[in-house]
């Protein structure tokens, strides 16, 4: 039987996690087998409940998140003969996948979406912890905006520097509706949890929001403008299916990250708005386009 | 003064006990209507706890109360005061940062809105203060009013209430002389009135002054009920003091030695500026008792603590053991035992034992550094278990358990284990407070001899206590002290119980009201 | 203060403190009842998970000694008259004393002059953590109740910053220091059963485990037997017999509170050095909170506070495994636990011992002697 | 910071004060009635779940604020039992509602929602929403800040500025507030008044349940949509700092409440700005911005910065006994 670790957050964050969760129950769906999962409570139970289940003899052992790296590290090494797989993290071992995500390309549609729905030319950004993975979100987010309109002004905010920042509505709220009183009229939240306090204050004050990993559409018909979808849920079901030892990068093209339409957000996106992101994808995916990895040089050219 | 009304206070067999303490014991008090009443007795003799009772602060073990004939159950204040009793408590009432007119308002407020309140009972209280001639500055904080101040405050509160049975609670303590005559003159207006009023004084001369009917108290028990008017002032001190059994002092008197301990010219002055040791100048000699006699906070626990290094005063010296001490680097008591001064102190369970001990630690302190009992930084309780048990043989301690918790040893023997432990460090100087406070007959004759010992050794020991006939049947030298200063020093031989019972109630002595 | 109606010492060490645990175990039973869980089920997992394999009794010892750590800290303090609610914090900032010395030693330093350079460290930091508000109490008169607890959130905040912008390691995107080099790493319990040829699944209990046990007899050599626990007990008993002794109360809060520091530091040890072997943000966990249950349980003796320790051990443990068995059931659980544990062994702690009187009274009456 | 970015941060700084106004008003009632009261944060957050629960199951806001004040009194209540009517320790007893409340509000989450111990967003019937809209745009300049400071609130921002003046009213100008101020310097002068001690520090008790219960649905329908676990984050004892730092007076309380909201609000909009060159440049210590409350509050009981006095009686349970 496969395991996922989820992290701090839990699998209901309505967000990364959650997204985990639902490829997860996917693949019990699907194959009518069971899996074993636990939400860590704190630092101290990572590396406890990866031993747990590999003790339970559970593979492979999915853990979710970059914060699991060193213990899933600790973990393959200590059980050689089990299969594990870490996501948004490389952990470099024979028996490990290490899969990421090229959230920068999907990041890249979404911006130009905001700034195709803006009507003050300013687009909020506000990120999570201030890591390199939110700056990757944030450069791609800025470069797709740009792209859609060259004069349009990008706010970008990170709500902390520690794990706390991943579940903080009322900073990301706070936060959010600083952007509006700047003027700003579209805002993108890649920040987990803290997420829902950033749409909240955007329905609150009448202004478009963004969500992030899942589709978060559902969350505040209306004002969701869309979801920068990053496909955890797929990489889960996939890692439950059988492991591929070595490093994997979902973007656009493995259909890792996309934007999601669906009926919440039909009324927001125009036609025009939807043609021209197709178009987008299209360009990224045949390399016309060259959305600049943040990572890749800890650097962004906007 | 027999009145054809009911009695206005008619209290009967009442009983009170505090843990192992018989606070009052079968006391009957009657107080016909428009009266005024007096009780005295030593310290601690029961007086608060019975008017307590009667204000509903303590709830009575036993016996029962009837006022204006209407038998009552006092079980709060409130009631108390719904029937139209007033108490001035002996320690203030107060709330020290609200002001003056604050503190009378609560409970008493005729309005829920404070404004009102204020403006409505501040025109009663100055129609009151006028009438009264107690005079108080309404709009400061308490904390800023002298205690004379504070005491007439106590009483204008307990006035402006109303109250038509009026319980003062020693009063005057701390009154001058003039402020206490204007408090009688208000008392015998409010008798004349018809209000009841019920004194608790250690100033015989008061009671004569003021009162029609005395009761006298020792021990929680009634011992003495009479119209003032067919007794005097010996009569009182005399039955206050009483006789408990004759002590005997030893036969042969003492040969006082080279002066030990010489305090000169100490003062210490409270928080509030007033001084309670004033200029206070004593020697001790080797091989001679002194006594100290006097009603309890009259100073003498102050001095004590000044002598004992517990307390730094502002003005004085202090020779001792050849060193000298002044304001700056006072005595403390770590030095103080080094220099072969012992204390045992007034408060037994807050200072001298550590009551969660048990008694072998208990037995050690103050000397726990000493190397007899520490070692290297270690305790070495073998040894202090052979000490305490030589001490509680030596001072025929009960139970002689040195496992035991301090706690749970009676009053007495908690006494001498403290005063086995500050015989062991063999002082040449001891002081002690109250040595036989709550203590039965048999200890306080064994805890004497123990004292007279050590004087024979060619210790000089000074003791303080408020019971007369203690200080007589020790002391060789007796001080009287009164408001903070010596107000008569004599041999013992030419002591008798009546001369110092005079000095201690502020009353000059025989010859001086003679004179 | 009850005097004469004081329980028979057995009662009030033993006895009572176990109805406190039950009174606590049964209100925690009727809430998990009340969510639809069989209080039963979940006692046996609990019991199973922290004593039904090796490796459950592993991490139950694991935890303990971290328990042990801080029971200890509040109990010292408790002696000295204080309420240490500082225990969390100095706990952290015991961690940062002993990774910071392993930051900058490890790779230089051999196991033997590292390991014990990093118990010194841990201990120093939390001493002075907890010396400060000490020292306030003791000349300022500043409530130490009040100044621990801020000092908890002012070292969580001073940690915070320190692991962000100086000891994170670059290019990581988790908050947490570089790994030590092996010679800073507690060696774990397994590892020595092994080299003793006893096979011992792999777990994070480390050898501070022998410290924690070290760590109580000192605490007990100090109290009971040391000229220095002497003064503190009286103080903590009776600040007026203590100046009556000759005994300085101020030195004593101040020493009371440190050393109370360097136990709660300790835990840094166990679980900086014994566990993650780099610094990390959140690895004191409640812990320090945890403390202040195990001393009240543990009646603030080290043999107590080892029984508590244990006991807690077991609760997080087993709670733990609950986690994994039932779904929907967290390790919440236990924390509310703990809230209740500290309700009625710590504030309402007399509440049976009316009862146990009448009871007693009942068995042999009227026995108390007058002298 | 041009007039629009002040007027957001002012704003922001009273949405962030607001619940530790109500908290530290709540502290005020108790404390000067002579019980600590550390147990702020578990009947903040309990109350919080309270709401949350009940109005995500009900979605009626009459019950959610129902429930919330229900369980903050009850919580007032358990906590006069423990120090009032068996004169247990207050300060473990606070500890003790703390730490319960954090354990248990997560396990009936868990069990009733299944949300990882955080409860439905609530609808927005339930949400507390600014009571007017203003658009900053639509004002001459000048105004706008202003507007966006003061004028785009909910009802409780608004309602706990006059709560501060209600508390203070009823401190210092009713009978009640006498007899409560009393209570807390000198028990046995209330008895001997005819007052019951007992019955004064139950009804602070009450008022200061009431209080929390209010700051514990403030966060659940005005700063987040719904109750998550420990979403508190220290705040009760925050509030209780503020408490003290205004010296155990509601209006030094709310100004220290402010100043700890202005702090609060200012550590999130600088979170990630860079210092100006004259500090030195680098990014702004958002931690020391965070931690400066909790220093504050220490430096001032340390007595220097002038004196906190607390309640004479403070933490005392009330014996019979000179
Ligand atoms: N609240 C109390 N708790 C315990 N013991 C008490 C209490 N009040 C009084 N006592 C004891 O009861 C006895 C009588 O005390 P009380 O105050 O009535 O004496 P008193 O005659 O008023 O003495 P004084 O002249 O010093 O006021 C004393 O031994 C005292 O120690
Ligand atoms: N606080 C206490 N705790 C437990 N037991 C006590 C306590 N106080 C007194 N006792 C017990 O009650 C008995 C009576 O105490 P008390 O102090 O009245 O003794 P006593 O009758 O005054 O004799 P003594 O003259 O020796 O003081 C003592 O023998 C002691 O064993
Ligand atoms: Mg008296
Ligand atoms: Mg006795």
């Amino acid at each position: 039987t496969p395991a996922v670790v989820y992290d701090l957050g839990g699998k209901f964050d309505k967000s990364f996690n959650e997204a985990a969760y639902r490829g997860a129950e996917r693949w019990k769906q699907e194959t009518g087998k069971t899996y074993l999962d636990f939400e860590i409570a704190n630092a101290t139970q990572r590396e406890q409940a990866m031993r747990r289940m590999a003790d339970r003899g559970a593979n492979p052992i999915v853990g979710v998140g970059f914060s699991q790296g060193s213990t899933v590290a600790k973990t393959a090494k200590a059980y050689p003969k089990l299969q594990f797989a870490i996501i948004d993290d490389v952990v470099d071992l024979p028996n490990v996948q290490s899969i990421l995500f090229k959230e920068h390309e999907g990041s890249f549609l979404v911006g130009m979406m905001a700034a195709l729905a803006s009507k003050t030319g300013k687009v909020g950004f506000v990120g999570g912890m201030d890591i390199p993975l939110i700056r990757k979100f944030q450069c791609g987010y800025a470069q797709g905006a740009r792209h859609a309109n060259p004069k349009v002004e990008v706010l970008a905010a990170m709500t902390g520097t520690t794990p706390a920042a991943w579940g903080d509505p009322a900073r990301g709220g706070e936060l959010a509706k600083a952007q509006f009183a700047k003027g700003v009229d579209v805002v993108f939240a890649a920040a987990g949890g803290t997420g829902v306090g950033v749409y909240q204050a955007a329905k609150d004050a009448g202004k478009l929001a963004i969500g992030v990993d899942s589709n978060q559409n559902h969350l505040q018909p209306g004002t969701m403008l869309t979801s920068m979808v990053k496909r955890v849920d797929v990489a889960v079901f996939n890692a439950f299916q059988g492991v591929k030892p070595g490093v994997s990068a979902l973007g656009l093209k493995e259909g890792g990250v996309d934007v999601a339409m669906d009926e919440h957000n039909a009324k927001l996106v125009t036609p025009e708005m939807k043609a021209k992101v197709d178009a987008a994808r299209a360009d990224i995916i045949a390399g016309r386009i060259q959305v600049v990895d943040y990572m890749a040089k800890n650097a962004c050219p906007i | 003064m027999a009145s054809p009304r009911p009695p206005a206070v008619a209290m009967r067999g009442i009983h009170k006990r505090f843990g192992a303490v018989q606070a009052n014991q079968d006391v009957d008090l009657t107080v016909p209507a428009g009266t005024v009443h007096g009780i005295v007795g030593e310290n601690g003799a029961g007086k608060s706890t019975l008017m307590s009772v009667l204000y509903g602060f303590y709830a009575a073990d036993a016996g029962d109360i009837a006022i204006d004939g209407q038998p009552l159950r006092i079980a709060s204040a409130r009631d108390a005061i719904a029937a139209g009793i007033g108490m001035v408590h002996q320690h203030f009432m107060l709330v020290d940062d609200f002001s003056a007119l604050d503190n009378v308002l609560l409970g008493a407020e005729p309005h829920w809105q404070l404004p009102r309140a204020r403006a409505a009972l501040r025109a009663r209280l100055d129609a009151l203060m006028a009438q009264t001639g107690l005079a108080v500055r309404l709009d400061r904080p308490v904390a800023q009013l002298p205690v004379g101040e504070r005491q007439r405050l106590e009483i204008l509160k307990a006035l402006v209430r109303g109250a038509r049975i009026l319980i003062l609670d020693e009063p005057t303590a701390v009154l001058t002389p003039q402020e206490t005559d204007q408090l009688f003159g208000v008392l015998r207006t409010l008798r004349v009135q018809g209000t009841t009023i019920l004194l608790i004084t250690h100033k015989l001369r008061e009671i004569m002054a003021l009162c029609d009917a005395v009761t006298v108290m020792r021990a929680g028990r009634v011992v003495l009920d009479t119209a003032v008017a067919d007794t005097s002032v010996d009569a009182l001190a005399q039955a206050m003091v009483g006789r408990r059994v004759n002590l005997g002092r030893d036969a042969h008197a003492a040969q006082p030695g080279a002066a030990l301990l010489r305090a000169e010219h100490l003062t210490w002055r409270d928080a509030l500026g007033v001084p309670r040791v004033d200029d206070v100048s004593l020697a001790l000699h080797a091989g001679e008792i002194v006594g100290i006699a006097g009603v309890s906070g009259n100073g003498q626990s102050e001095l004590l603590e000044l002598l004992s290094g517990l307390r730094a005063p502002q003005q004085g010296r202090l020779n001792l053991g050849g060193q000298t001490f002044e304001p700056g680097h006072w005595l403390d008591p770590r030095r103080a035992r080094a220099l072969k001064l012992a204390h045992v102190p007034e408060d037994r369970h807050a200072r001298a034992l550590v009551m969660d001990f048990p008694a072998w630690e208990s037995a050690v302190l103050g000397y726990h550094r000493w190397p007899a009992f520490c070692r290297r930084g270690f305790m070495r309780a073998a040894a202090m278990r052979d000490a305490t048990v030589a001490m509680m043989q030596g001072y025929d301690v009960r139970p002689p358990d040195p496992g035991l918790s301090s706690r749970k040893f009676s009053g007495g023997n908690q006494q001498k284990l403290v005063l086995a432990r500050e015989a062991w460090a063999q002082p040449q100087v001891l002081l002690v407070g109250q040595p036989t406070r709550g203590v039965d007959i048999g200890a306080i004759e064994a805890i004497h001899a123990r004292l007279r010992a050590l004087r024979d050794a060619g210790g000089a020991v000074l003791v303080v206590s408020s019971e007369l006939d203690e200080v007589l049947a020790l002391a060789d030298r007796v001080i009287v002290m009164n408001a903070g200063r010596i107000a008569g020093e004599r041999p013992v031989a030419l002591c008798d119980e009546t001369t110092l019972g005079r000095l201690m109630a502020g009353l000059g002595t025989t010859e001086a009201a003679h004179a | 203060m009850h005097d004469g109606d004081a329980l028979p010492r057995w009662m009030d060490l033993l006895l009572l403190p176990l109805i406190n645990l039950t009174l606590a175990m049964a209100v925690a039973g009727l809430v998990v009842w009340g969510v639809g869980q069989d209080p039963w089920q979940v006692l046996t997992l609990l019991v199973q998970g922290a004593f039904g394999s090796r490796s459950g009794i592993g991490y139950t010892l694991y935890y303990a000694t971290t328990f042990v750590f801080t029971g200890l800290a509040v109990a010292v303090a408790v002696h000295g008259g204080l309420f240490n609610i500082g225990a969390e914090g100095q706990a952290l900032m015991g961690g940062l004393g002993a990774g910071l010395v392993a930051l900058w030693w490890s790779d230089a330093l051999p196991a033997p002059l590292m390991l014990p350079l990093m118990v010194l460290a841990a201990m120093a930091f939390g001493a002075a953590w907890a010396a400060v508000p000490g020292a306030l109490q003791a000349w300022r008169g500043s409530h130490v109740v009040i100044t621990t607890i801020m000092f908890n959130f002012i070292a969580s905040a001073l940690l915070a910053w320190l692991m962000v912008n100086v000891l994170k390691e670059p290019g990581n995107m988790t908050v947490e220091s570089r790994a030590f080099a092996d010679s800073a790493l507690m060696p774990g319990v397994h590892v020595l059963l092994g080299a003793l040829g006893v096979d011992w699944p792999a777990t994070p209990l480390n050898l501070s485990l022998l410290l924690a046990v070290a760590a109580a007899v000192l605490v007990w050599l100090y109290l009971w037997k040391s000229g220095a626990g002497y003064a503190l007990r009286t103080v903590g008993f009776s600040p007026s017999a203590a100046l009556y002794g000759g005994i300085a109360p101020a030195g004593g809060i101040v020493s009371a509170m440190a050393l109370s520091g360097a136990l709660a530091g300790l835990v840094g040890v166990n679980e900086i050095a014994g566990v993650h072997g780099r610094l990390l943000l959140d690895f004191v966990a409640g812990a320090g909170f945890a403390g202040i249950a195990v001393a009240l349980i543990g009646r603030n003796h080290p043999l107590g506070v080892w029984a508590a320790a244990l006991l807690f051990g077991a609760l997080y443990q087993g709670g733990a495994e609950i986690a994994f068995e039932v779904p929907g059931f967290s390790r919440d659980m236990v924390f509310m636990l703990q809230g209740l544990i500290v309700l009625f062994a710590g504030a309402l702690s007399h509440l049976a011992a009316p009862w146990l009187l009448r009871l007693l009274r009942m068995a042999r009456p009227r026995e108390v002697a007058h002298g | 910071m041009d007039e629009l970015q002040l007027g957001a941060l002012i704003a922001s700084s009273l949405r962030m004060a607001t619940p530790l106004v109500l908290c530290a008003l709540a502290g005020v009632l108790s404390e000067r009635a002579g019980v600590i009261d550390l147990g702020l944060e578990g009947k903040m957050l309990m109350a919080a779940f309270a709401a949350g629960a009940a109005g995500a199951a009900s979605g009626s806001f009459a019950v959610a604020l129902a429930a919330a004040l229900a369980v903050g009194v009850a919580m007032s209540m358990l906590h006069g039992w423990g120090c009032v009517t068996h004169r247990g320790d207050q300060v473990v007893m606070g500890m003790a509602l703390t730490l319960t409340a954090g354990g248990l509000t997560v396990v009936l989450g868990l069990a009733w929602f299944e949300l990882g111990g955080q409860t439905p967003p609530l609808p927005d019937a339930l949400r507390l929403r600014p009571l007017w809209a203003v658009d900053p745009a639509t004002l001459p300049a000048g105004l706008r800040g202003l507007a966006l400071a003061l004028g785009s609130h909910n009802a409780l921002v608004y309602g706990s500025f006059a709560a501060v003046a209600a508390v203070w009213w009823l401190l210092y100008r009713t009978r009640f507030g006498l007899r409560l101020r009393a209570t807390g310097e000198n028990p046995a002068m209330v008895d001997a008044a005819g007052v019951s001690v007992a019955g004064m520090r139950y009804a602070a008790l009450a008022l200061n349940g009431v209080l929390a219960a209010l700051a514990g649905l403030y966060l659940v329908m005005a700063l987040n949509a719904s109750f998550s676990p420990n979403m508190t984050a220290g705040r009760g004892y925050m509030a209780l700092a503020a408490m003290i730092f205004g010296k155990w007076h509601p209006v030094g309380a709310l100004a220290a409440c402010l100043l700890f909201g202005f702090l609060d609000a200012s550590a999130i909009q600088l979170q990630g700005a860079a210092l100006p060159a004259w500090l030195g440049g680098g990014e702004v210590p958002v931690q020391a911005i965070q931690a400066l409350p909790y220093v504050l509050t220490v430096v001032l009981l340390a007595g220097f910065i002038g004196r906190s006095r607390a309640p004479a009686a403070l933490g005392r349970p009330y014996v019979k006994a000179r």
